[in-house]
């Protein structure tokens, strides 16, 4: 693992990459992330996350920024997701839409080496439709096959140097989950301690899946939520 | 709730008017034993905690990686990072846990809720649920965690009036709208009746402001009492 | 979740039932409860752990009392493995082999309602033979099944009066997993604290899984590993 | 290790005998890259962990369910609850973290190890493995984690004398002792020569106390040089 400022981190992302993106709404979004990826204006990007931006900061700027080709989410549509519904209707994004927890599965399916699972989550209806479908003791199941980034951009509370990352309460959501998944995990956190500051037993992303971290201070965090809401 | 359950006969309550959305609340917060893990879903079914006695030891589920989720969160107790499946920001209660989404999606799809509560646009009289699109044309599609809560929790409630504004019944022999899960819905409380729906079709367990002859007229599925 | 002395946490343990039982050797070995269903003397169980039993004491004394028709798990070989060794070469337990990772992600899959998954864990051995195979982008995999249980034993540092547990060091190895697989979950642990008593960020296992706890104290979980290893 | 992967000729080592185990343990550890995340299974491949440098950040994982896996615990550092995948008392260093046996094994089966050390009772030409099973009738079968490993990481080392009790080479044209895992191996270590195998064959890497030309009398396959 290495600590990297936000533009260096993110400097390698290449056109066309996919990225998955925590957060589940502006909770656990990694705004200075997203921020940097404007700033390199890498294009043609798949992006995964649950949501589609909110307001016009984070995932939003991204679109609107023109550099995403196609999203990946659960539930795009949004009291404050004007800037996708806009690009959306003119034709400017493609939409996947995912059931939130075959979304989630299917990223744990891309991290744990599974190459296919079954679910009965959507079976029966129009997401399902042109899927594969089995009856496995009385149960009906569609399959579903891993959802794998070459990139993820998440939020954690803390690192370690050894790279282990707690969460904070709700923010948690996909950010274990996307880093299992993807070729390159890149973490912004409020701070980094030394390695043995965080707990054995508590550590909740293990090392092994950060690649990069980039220590953003709570206060920016705060701003920068802020400025997501404002 | 026990009274409930054991219920061996409909109950017509003609006298009455039909159930306000609060008391709609009520009635499924009864229903929902004590000690249960319960997700609330968004929008209408999150009035139902506000009905929960607090010595029950009911423990409310958020698909967003929470059990033990407290009251929405007002003032200075506000944690941007500490919200629920409709972004509201909410309190912990004591005993709570967080994890990861696809954790909290395995708890789900792996049956281990005991109650969730949905709104709908249809439930079919063999309990599939239609709650995620209105199939407009030009609307943008967006299903979140409804699929899976309607496969997941051991029991699925719907809360939603009984008819929709052009007077049509919500309650239909087939879905007209598009699925969201197939025969998972098990109980409907709308302001008129509740009932049960499953394999054996459609029950009414009890009326508010009207009787089952009165609904029979009104809906178009065939309907039974609890004794027929 | 209820708090219970082990004869009553295993009373309603019945004959046939499918048996999780945590730990990986004698770490996380639940020892109060195995001695418990001794007593209760349920019989024709199929028990599912990674190894099968150590000495003379837990799993190895619960298989020395009859009580086990069929053992699923991966390792029974050992150097002190020696009651189920005889059992077995006088034919009187069966033995399913599975490979480690198989054998927790199918107890994953149970209890995460997945109907079956793909593997690459045992493709082309001895232990994937008359099962469905299938090559997804150019890698071949095992279809695998869900493996539930009637009852899950397993052992746990502390519980809060929630029902959430953590775990010691690696003593932890199935037991989350087994926790979620099971229809009926019983804990023993060192000590039960008051729900808030542990940080909801470092809950491993979340009460939802855990049905009934035994406060065992650690001295007694002390001297019952001794007593194992004697 | 930059040398050793940059390597464009076979290196023969004629002029001293065969390696000894801990030559073994260390030219393993000189090939493993700073950084490293890697699991040294059970038996020989854990003295690897003794040639392994402290400064090079390489990160121990074990099965069990832990990253940060130390030494050997001696004495009051013994902990029961915390061993290694052969079972034996072990220590934690700092950084290191706990997780259940489906996230360990979701770890290696997702390929987030970069390197993972194992014994072999044979290794084909295309580096296929047979490490857990001797295929007699009376024996017990037991497979523990040797498949999961076999098939997650990035790379997988074996280590084990060239020949077996009996003469025979233990690298073989097609296995005959029960699969562990197929194609899997990538190179192997032996007392005698460090081996590439894969869908290219066999290339010699290195010679100890012997010459490509004279394992090639002893070996029932074909190898080749680097430089070929």
């Amino acid at each position: 693992m290495r600590v990297l400022d936000a533009d260096a981190a993110v400097a390698d992302v290449a056109d066309g990459a996919t990225v998955l993106i925590g957060g589940f709404g502006t909770a656990g979004m990694p705004f200075t992330l997203i921020d940097a990826l404007v700033r390199h204006g890498a294009r043609d990007l798949t992006v995964v996350s649950n949501n589609a931006g909110n307001g016009s900061t984070g995932l939003a700027a991204l679109l609107a920024a023109g550099q995403v080709r196609r999203m990946i989410c659960s539930f795009p549509r949004q009291v404050d997701s004007y800037v996708f519904d806009d690009l959306y209707r003119a034709g400017k994004v493609e939409l996947e839409v995912v059931p939130q927890g075959n979304l989630a599965e299917r990223m744990r399916a891309a991290g744990a080496g599974i190459g296919a699972f079954f679910t009965p989550t959507g079976y029966g209806t129009v997401l399902a439709e042109g899927k594969e479908t089995r009856e496995i003791d009385g149960r009906a199941y569609v399959l579903e096959y891993p959802l794998r980034g070459d990139v993820a951009l998440i939020a954690a509370r803390r690192a370690d140097t050894a790279g282990n990352l707690v969460f904070h309460k709700t923010a948690r959501n996909f950010g274990p989950v996307m880093a299992t998944a993807a070729t390159t995990t890149i973490a912004e956190v409020d701070d980094v301690v030394d390695a043995g500051g965080i707990d054995p037993e508590a550590v909740v992303t293990p090392g092994i899946f950060v690649d990069r971290v980039v220590a953003v201070g709570a206060e920016q965090r705060i701003a920068a939520r802020e400025g997501a809401s404002a | 709730m026990t009274t409930v359950e054991s219920q061996l006969r409909t109950v017509e309550h003609a006298d009455r008017g039909p159930l306000s959305r609060d008391e709609m609340a009520q009635a499924i917060a009864r229903d929902i034993e004590p000690g249960s893990y319960v997700n609330l879903g968004i929008g209408q079914p999150t009035l139902v905690a506000d009905h929960l006695d607090g010595d029950s030891g009911i423990v409310l589920h958020t698909e967003n990686g929470m059990l033990g989720m407290g009251p929405v969160a007002r003032g200075d107790a506000i944690d941007p990072d500490l919200v629920n499946a409709g972004k509201a920001p909410v309190t912990e209660l004591p005993g709570s846990s967080y994890f990861h989404h696809a954790d909290s999606f395995a708890m789900m799809r792996g049956g281990h809720l005991d109650v969730c509560v949905l709104g709908a646009f249809q439930v079919s009289q063999r309990g599939d649920l239609a709650n995620w699109h209105t199939g407009a044309p030009d609307a943008i599609p967006a299903v979140g965690g409804a699929m899976d809560l309607a496969v997941g929790a051991k029991r699925v409630f719907v809360m939603m009036t009984l008819f929709a504004k052009d007077g049509s019944s919500k309650l239909v022999e087939s879905l007209t709208y598009p699925v969201t899960g197939l025969a998972c819905v098990s109980r409907v409380y709308t302001e008129h009746a509740v009932f049960d729906v499953g394999a054996d079709g459609v029950v009414v367990r009890e009326t508010h402001g009207t009787t089952v002859d009165a609904l029979r007229e009104r809906l178009p599925v065939q309907v039974r009492r609890l004794e027929d």
